[in-house]
């Protein structure tokens, strides 16, 4: 395989709002679309551009054939440069990139937590499990505003266990996924084996909420971090983030959130000392 | 069409292609395998090696500014031993020119790396990384006083018989002395330029984006920084020069060629393009295609200057 | 909402706000007249004035880079006498703070356009611009050389009792020790920084982009560069900073603050927008007013450093 | 006046390539289009990009109500921006700045020359003359092929006598604006009166060529000359170029062509010594 793999340079099918603030963007990429697995992630660029220089990192939200879909919010200069795209434009786009989540055995009871467009990362995940569990999985969602929630009625109409957590509380649960989370333990305990999965994307803070509830015997936790990138794909060193050292506990050793994750266990984070991002 | 030779000779060493990486933008190169076939380019330079492993900064270590990057990644290594260990023997399968990129914080330090590393097959010759802060002095780099520089290479010189390239770095007040002193030294060739110092603030947090608060700017806003030094040393030394620093295209490396570089390295291209080398090189081939130039070597300081024009 | 008061104190001057025009980007200040009232300035500074007329440099004088842009004008400029004789009368009009950039090729031309200025009723200070060549020492700029800096200040400090603002230029090795000397010499202030020497190549012709080969780089792509030596200078000297340097908007200009310096300057914005002060002017109240501070000069040095951080 | 010009923020209303590598781009900016004089320019930029950091002079090509229209080749980076842009997209837009061609008496018979994408600067002059004049006005029209000519059908409906030269010899005479001028000559002077105005707009060959051809008495001769430009209004100094010396003809002195131009008097340049630009 040496040599052979280059950066994609694709068109934009399709690029448009889908809730105040975040947009759905669609490219076709036969080979992206085929490769990638959930969790994985892109760095996109616009080819012509210089500014921003450097890619961005997005999941894969969807795939349909030959289609990427991916789901992005607004929230500064480079994903700004992303929503001014129309049909036909040129894009950059490398990967798959990243380790995606470890797939649970069909048997295993899987409950996903996302924050904000955190449900971008999991999206493809939960089309994964929906169509291989055997048994029922659960997606606690939570967003600032009801506006934010992307609507999900695909998923549910496949079995999916929705629960909603909204901090204006127009929506769901008045609150943080975190809250939802211990307000209501029976929600994601009820369906679940001796031991369940648990896979989280979303900002830090959440996060952090999150696997702090999650800490109990019988989850395994799986963590989707973000960090600032430059290259994705290992060689920058730019992404490093501090986790456990396996031979001592006690102090940290940087790793590259890019290759070796952006999925980590909940155990190895640091979470006292982890920088939030 | 006749075959356009990209080949270029250099300290002692006949590359490919006047295209190599930079050093610390690919990693140990293992990682850009998936993207492009090593023995492709005029050399592969990996990462700086020290004599321990490096841990490198705290996050965050990159930042994003006009037209650049600052990076303060702290030159995290995994240490010669390791290098020698587990990542040469898996370069060797990769017929390419190796240069190993070597930082030291004392001469003890850089003489150590190059006799270790001077053993082993597979090693084409050094890029001796002088940004380093120099214990024994006071913490002020090797790279910012001319006879402490001249002094590091003139006591490296007689324990290598391979090539010896300086990198210098662009923080100082006179890159010509600063050429001129690792030349008298009994450099091979030098690589100009490392980044340069800045920084860059949050101004909601009101802290400094990066974690070390000063870290390296590179990318295409150094160009013409870049580009002025490879020109005032060219003129300067005899020892060929590599240039580095911005450059995304087969022009902008053919604007470092016509201003007296040798070769050119390609850095922070990598972070968009993992094939920026191969894109670099298709790049230049096809100006000397356009151009009816048959070999990149008679781009080595075209450029035609007006003597009466000099500022 | 409580108004928020803009007002610094700088060498002795108060200041409207902390937004100042940079030398050699606005003319003699006229040119802006259709697109602001020279009052709103925090001052204006006026492109450098020498002792006798400048013709400047052969064209082509200017270029495009990635973020920024070379300049090599060559100090053009109408000459100490027109300008009194000419545009000061008209500045006069105009109630603004007027600090008139000085340069000279010797410590006597500083003298004399010292002597002959302060005399002039509406100059409110000097900015000595020290990025010319010294013809008494074969060439080396006085911004290059610590001494040779100490010395022009100390010279001129006698000689007027205006406030001397000392520009300095960054392409220096140690641009805490320039600022430590001009404060030794007795500056109120300096200005950090001047452009940074930079050349550009016409890959079609062959020809530099300049007719001067070398020009300065100016614009967002030096800004790391300079916050970074306004940030290590801050730390070292007393006397206020005037931070410079590829400002855009008013979020560069509050990097610049909190980094410690005590105003600001627009320089290349102006060729985007001539109301480019009022922008940032504009930006910074904006960004008080969100975060609930009342005074700009709260900004000041307010960056958080984690001291254990520090590289 | 002081202090309350600005920059005006528009968005534009239609960009398309009427002949290949030519755009004709429209915005709608009231006070730009009652002002503007024949001759003058703007400068455009794109608000939020920064890469071109700096804006482009483009001649004003035409007015319509509040409508300003440019045409202009896509030649580099910054006219390769633009080209991108779509309607609605942001534009800022500075001017009129520079001097513009001096009008000449009604009774004047004007000859216009354009080379390429220079018929941009002689538009609204030619609108002007067709309206004011009371003798015929020429033009004299060059290209490199025929398929970069301009269609201008409703300037000869009001009375233009045009004349074409293109250099593939596919429309009009083959050759150039200079060659059409000296195998022709009949073509200025039979309707010319004592004296002639001669407007000259394109690549700096041609006028130098054409310059020479019209140096003869009775021909007074103006050109808008191209220059680097960062700032168009005259501080930045990076436009100059050499001009005669009225003192001293034997020297040159820097002048602006921005603010002291871009029109000029052919015999102000000193044609030998100009930077070719
Ligand atoms: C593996 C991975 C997958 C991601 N997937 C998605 C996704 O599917 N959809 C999506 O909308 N976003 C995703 N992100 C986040 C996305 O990359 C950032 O929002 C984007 O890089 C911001 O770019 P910008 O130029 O618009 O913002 P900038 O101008 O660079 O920054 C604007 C603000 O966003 C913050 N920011 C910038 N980059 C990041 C980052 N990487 N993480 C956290 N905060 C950041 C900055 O600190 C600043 O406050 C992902 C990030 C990673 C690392
Ligand atoms: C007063 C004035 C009026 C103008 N009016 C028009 C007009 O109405 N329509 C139009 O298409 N063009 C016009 N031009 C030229 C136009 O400004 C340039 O084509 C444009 O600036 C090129 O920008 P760019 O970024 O696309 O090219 P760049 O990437 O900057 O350069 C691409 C190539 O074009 C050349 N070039 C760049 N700028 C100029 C320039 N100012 N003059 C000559 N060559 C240049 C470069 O040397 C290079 O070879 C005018 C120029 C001036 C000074
Ligand atoms: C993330 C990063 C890490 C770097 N690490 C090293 C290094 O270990 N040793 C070194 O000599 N230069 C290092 N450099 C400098 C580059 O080799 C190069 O000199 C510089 O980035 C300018 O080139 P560019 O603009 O093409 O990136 C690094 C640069 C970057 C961006
Ligand atoms: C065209 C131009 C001319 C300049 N002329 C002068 C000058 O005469 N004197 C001076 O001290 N600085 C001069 N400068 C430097 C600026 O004042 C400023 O220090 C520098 O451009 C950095 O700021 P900026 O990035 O905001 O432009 C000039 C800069 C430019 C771009
Ligand atoms: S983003 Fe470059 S190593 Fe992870
Ligand atoms: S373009 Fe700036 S002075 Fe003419």
């Amino acid at each position: 395989m040496t040599g052979n793999r280059r950066a994609a340079l694709t068109a934009i099918v399709s690029n448009r709002e889908i809730v105040p603030g975040t947009f759905l963007m669609a490219f076709e990429e036969p080979r992206l679309a085929a490769e990638v697995r959930p969790g994985q992630f892109l760095m996109l660029s616009i080819p012509a551009a210089h500014d921003p220089l450097l890619p961005r990192p997005f999941a894969v939200f969807n795939r349909e054939g030959p289609r990427v879909e991916i789901l992005y919010r607004r929230v500064g200069k480079g994903t700004g440069r992303l929503a001014g795209l129309k049909r036909g434009d040129s894009l950059r786009a490398l990967g798959p990139l990243g380790n995606g989540f470890p797939l649970p055995a069909p048997s295993v009871a899987s409950l996903v937590l996302a924050g904000g467009v955190g449900i971008a990362s999991v999206h493809l995940l939960l089309l994964h499990l929906l169509k291989h569990q055997s048994v029922p999985t659960t997606l606690l969602y939570g967003a600032r505003s009801h506006q934010e929630i992307i609507p999900l009625e695909s998923l549910e109409a496949q079995g999916l266990r929705i629960h909603i957590a909204t901090e204006d509380g127009l929506r769901g649960v008045k609150g943080t996924v975190a809250a939802l989370l211990s307000t209501t333990p029976a929600l994601w305990e009820d369906g679940a084996a001796a031991s369940t999965e648990a896979f989280v994307c979303g900002p830090m803070a959440m996060l952090r909420a999150v696997v702090a509830r999650l800490n109990r015997p019988g989850i395994r936790t799986h963590v989707s971090l973000e960090s600032r990138m430059a290259c994705g794909y290992g060689v920058c060193q730019g992404c490093a983030m501090p986790f456990k050292d396996k031979e001592n506990p006690e102090r940290v050793r940087y790793r590259k959130v890019c290759t070796d994750g952006p999925v980590f266990t909940a155990d190895e984070i640091p979470w006292g000392k982890t920088e939030a991002s | 069409m006749t075959k356009i030779d990209m080949s270029v000779p250099l300290a002692g060493l006949s590359l490919k292609t006047p295209v190599m990486t930079a050093s610390g933008t690919c990693g140990y190169g293992l990682d850009l395998l998936p993207y492009l076939d090593l023995s492709r380019l005029g050399a592969l330079v990996v990462k700086g090696i020290s004599v321990e492993p490096r841990q490198g900064n705290p996050p965050p270590r990159i930042m994003e500014t006009c037209g650049g990057m600052l990076n303060a990644i702290g030159l995290e290594n995994i240490g010669m031993e390791a290098f020698v260990a587990e990542v040469l023997p898996r370069l060797r399968e990769h017929r390419t020119v190796l240069l190993v990129n070597i930082l030291g914080e004392s001469e003890e330090d850089y003489a150590r790396l190059v006799d270790r590393l001077s053993e082993q097959e597979g090693i084409d010759g050094f890029e001796v990384n002088v940004s380093c802060p120099n214990v024994r002095r006071g913490g002020i780099a090797f790279g910012s006083d001319p006879a402490t520089l001249e002094h590091l290479v003139a006591f490296l010189r007689p324990r290598t018989e391979k090539p010896l390239i300086i990198k210098l770095s662009p923080n100082v007040t006179d890159i010509v002395d600063m050429a001129g002193r690792a030349e008298a030294g009994g450099a091979d060739g030098l690589t100009l330029i490392n980044t340069i110092r800045g920084m860059s603030v949050d101004v909601e947090s009101r802290r400094p984006h990066l974690a070390t608060v000063v870290g390296g700017l590179s990318g295409p806003a150094i160009k013409p920084i870049a580009l002025r030094m490879v020109w005032e040393a060219a003129a300067r030394v005899q020892i060929p020069i590599i240039g580095v620093g911005g450059i995304l295209s087969g022009e902008d490396a053919v604007e470092f060629l016509l201003a007296g570089a040798s070769a050119v390295q390609i850095g922070t291209a990598h972070f968009r393009n993992p094939a920026a080398c191969i894109e670099v090189m298709a790049g230049i081939e096809g100006y000397l295609a356009r151009h009816g130039i048959q070999a990149v070597r008679e781009l080595i300081g075209a450029i035609r200057v007006d003597p009466s024009r000099e500022a």
